[in-house]
């Protein structure tokens, strides 16, 4: 297994494309999108942002990638909802969303831990 | 009298509808400095809540109706509103938990809790134009009134007219969290949309507070 | 008018996603996607970014906002295509997409600069 | 016998038919260390080339046909070889332009400029593990053989030689340019598909010229 990850968008399309994209690079890691609100408009959901951890988490950890504020609100508060032992396997990565999710979703193909995971994500700057 | 399980349906039922009769003058505030949905937002997460209120239990308490408020603007409310106030409402009920009435006491651990949880999950300091700068002060006039000895009437009703005097207060601010902090110096001569919802939802509380001691 | 974005990314999801969102904050300005191959896959078009970067432009400038490397060396090339004129009034900002979009349309739309935009958007970190 | 119009159509038909050929080859090499799209990329690019070359006027000049590539490559290989290459040709060609042969002097001019194209558009460096690893030693190959006094066939024999050990060279290196720099040390091992793709094009180019030269 290896590192999941979640994609938080206040856009589905977005979510959907960073992994689209993401996926070109990282053909098995999991990679789920939580883009827009419930019913698909421009916002975030607690439930997708949710049901995305848990779709993502094989046990090796997962990383969380944001695009702006309130969707950092909105994963954080999702992380106050887990149980102790999955929320220490999740980590909210401050990167850049299409940037960081590639270059984390690279260090998750290749095996990395979930430390290494965020700091690929974190490292990763304007388009390289 | 006191503040029980009535009064904290009362306050969420208010909330709703002060909320719906502000509703465009929210999203006006916040497609100035903002997206422009924090009315819709709003609305959308009180109409739930509303929805939810005749399921509960008649022995519930008031921190088990302000539970699932939580819970519910957690779920509905699609902005960043949804996480503050939901945890605000979820860290004040866990300080009044298993409390079947609230007395001045309470009310002010409520409020800290809620301000507390705010700031806990937003990270905005006071005049980061945010709506901590309508709670803070009105934290801050509930301590002191309690410590004065009065009643949770009068608590409520003096947090509520420090959060009016917090929301106006937000106009000359720069921002410094959520989407208004993109606009820098223009976002000065707005009024923070959160702090002026913060402040309806407190005037809501004191409004109803004051109905139900007095028995309406 | 106002300084216009075009965004450049290897998903039309993404491309129209970002514009969705950033519209949000900025109801007057012209953002224009320019997403995904000529025929919608995984990649970059120089058609699309041509035609994005002359629907954008008014005449006050447009900035040009890039995912990956490759979207980059794209929007380059469309821009070698420019007459000089029009050349003269592009920037490539070198930003994450979604948050350089959304910080450089919301100084568009109060009316900055060129040159004002460019920074917003290079300004813009991971989520804020 | 020079390398006219006629090597110039036959070195792109030659082009598109060899990528065509290794075209799962550089799919599996981009697939380790990129996206997988490398093969496909260019088979797509060069098949709209071919598609081209035959409304192309008779009395055209080698740098008509490889101006035609550049901005058929260009808009249509879709991944980053297409600016890339589609830079080198046009760089090439400007360097090249209304000449209707092209002598050794010629055929190193428009290596040099296609090369320097290539690190205008990219900015890589040699040793960054990308086809300038190809291109570099093949355009000092050429340079040296034409100091020689060598033919044109037999100079870009020379660079076809030196692109191919150049991409063989690049097996060992970390990338510091394009989507192999995401994979830091785990690059090592695996020869960048682009620096494969440049050897196969400039092979092409030998081997057509060879057959020009021979009156096939
Ligand atoms: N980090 C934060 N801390 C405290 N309050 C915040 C923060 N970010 C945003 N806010 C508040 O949220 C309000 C906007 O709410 P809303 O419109 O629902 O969210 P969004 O910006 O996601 O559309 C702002 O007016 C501000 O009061
Ligand atoms: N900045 C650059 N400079 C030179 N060559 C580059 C650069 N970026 C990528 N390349 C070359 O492009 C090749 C990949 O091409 P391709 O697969 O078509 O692009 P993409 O990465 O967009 O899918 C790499 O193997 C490398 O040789
Ligand atoms: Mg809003
Ligand atoms: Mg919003
Ligand atoms: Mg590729
Ligand atoms: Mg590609």
């Amino acid at each position: 297994m290896s590192v999941g990850l979640v994609i938080v968008s206040h856009s589905e399309k977005i979510a959907d494309g960073v992994v689209d994209l993401a996926r070109q690079m990282a053909r098995d890691v999991s990679m789920q999108p939580a883009g827009g609100t419930d019913d698909g408009g421009i916002g975030t959901s607690f439930e997708r942002v949710t049901a995305g951890i848990e779709a993502a988490d094989s046990g090796d950890g997962v990383v969380v990638l944001c695009d702006l504020g309130s969707a950092i609100l909105t994963a954080e508060t999702a992380l106050d909802f887990l149980d102790d032992d999955a929320r220490a396997r999740v980590r909210i990565a401050d990167a850049p969303l299409v940037e960081g999710a590639v270059a984390a979703a690279v260090a998750a193909q290749s095996g990395d831990s979930l430390d290494e995971v965020v700091a690929a994500a974190q490292s990763a700057s304007a388009a390289s | 009298m006191a503040l029980g399980r009535d009064w904290a349906e009362s306050w969420l039922r208010a909330t709703a509808a002060t909320v719906a009769e502000h509703r465009s003058e929210l999203v006006r505030l916040d497609r100035e400095i903002g997206d422009g949905d924090h009315g819709e937002n709003l609305d959308r997460g009180f109409t739930a809540v509303i929805a939810k209120l005749d399921s509960v239990a008649a022995d519930a308490t008031p921190a088990d109706l302000l539970k699932l408020a939580a819970t519910t603007l957690i779920s509905t409310v699609g902005g960043a509103a949804g996480p503050l106030y939901g945890t605000a409402y979820l860290r004040g009920s866990t300080a009044i938990a298993g409390e079947s009435t609230l007395d001045g006491a309470a009310v002010v651990a409520f409020l800290t809790a809620a301000r507390d949880g705010i700031v806990a999950r937003g990270k905005a300091e006071p005049g980061d134009k945010t709506m901590i700068d309508a709670w803070t002060p009105a934290v801050d006039a509930a301590v002191a009134a309690n410590g004065e000895g009065r009643s949770e009437v009068e608590i409520l009703a003096a947090a509520a007219d420090a959060a009016e005097a917090g929301a106006l207060a937000t106009e000359p601010l720069v921002a410094h969290k959520g989407r208004a902090s993109y606009l820098g110096e223009r976002a000065i001569g707005h009024r923070d949309p959160g702090a002026e919802s913060s402040a309806l939802i407190l005037r809501a509380a004191a409004e109803t507070a004051a109905e139900s001691s007095s028995g309406t």
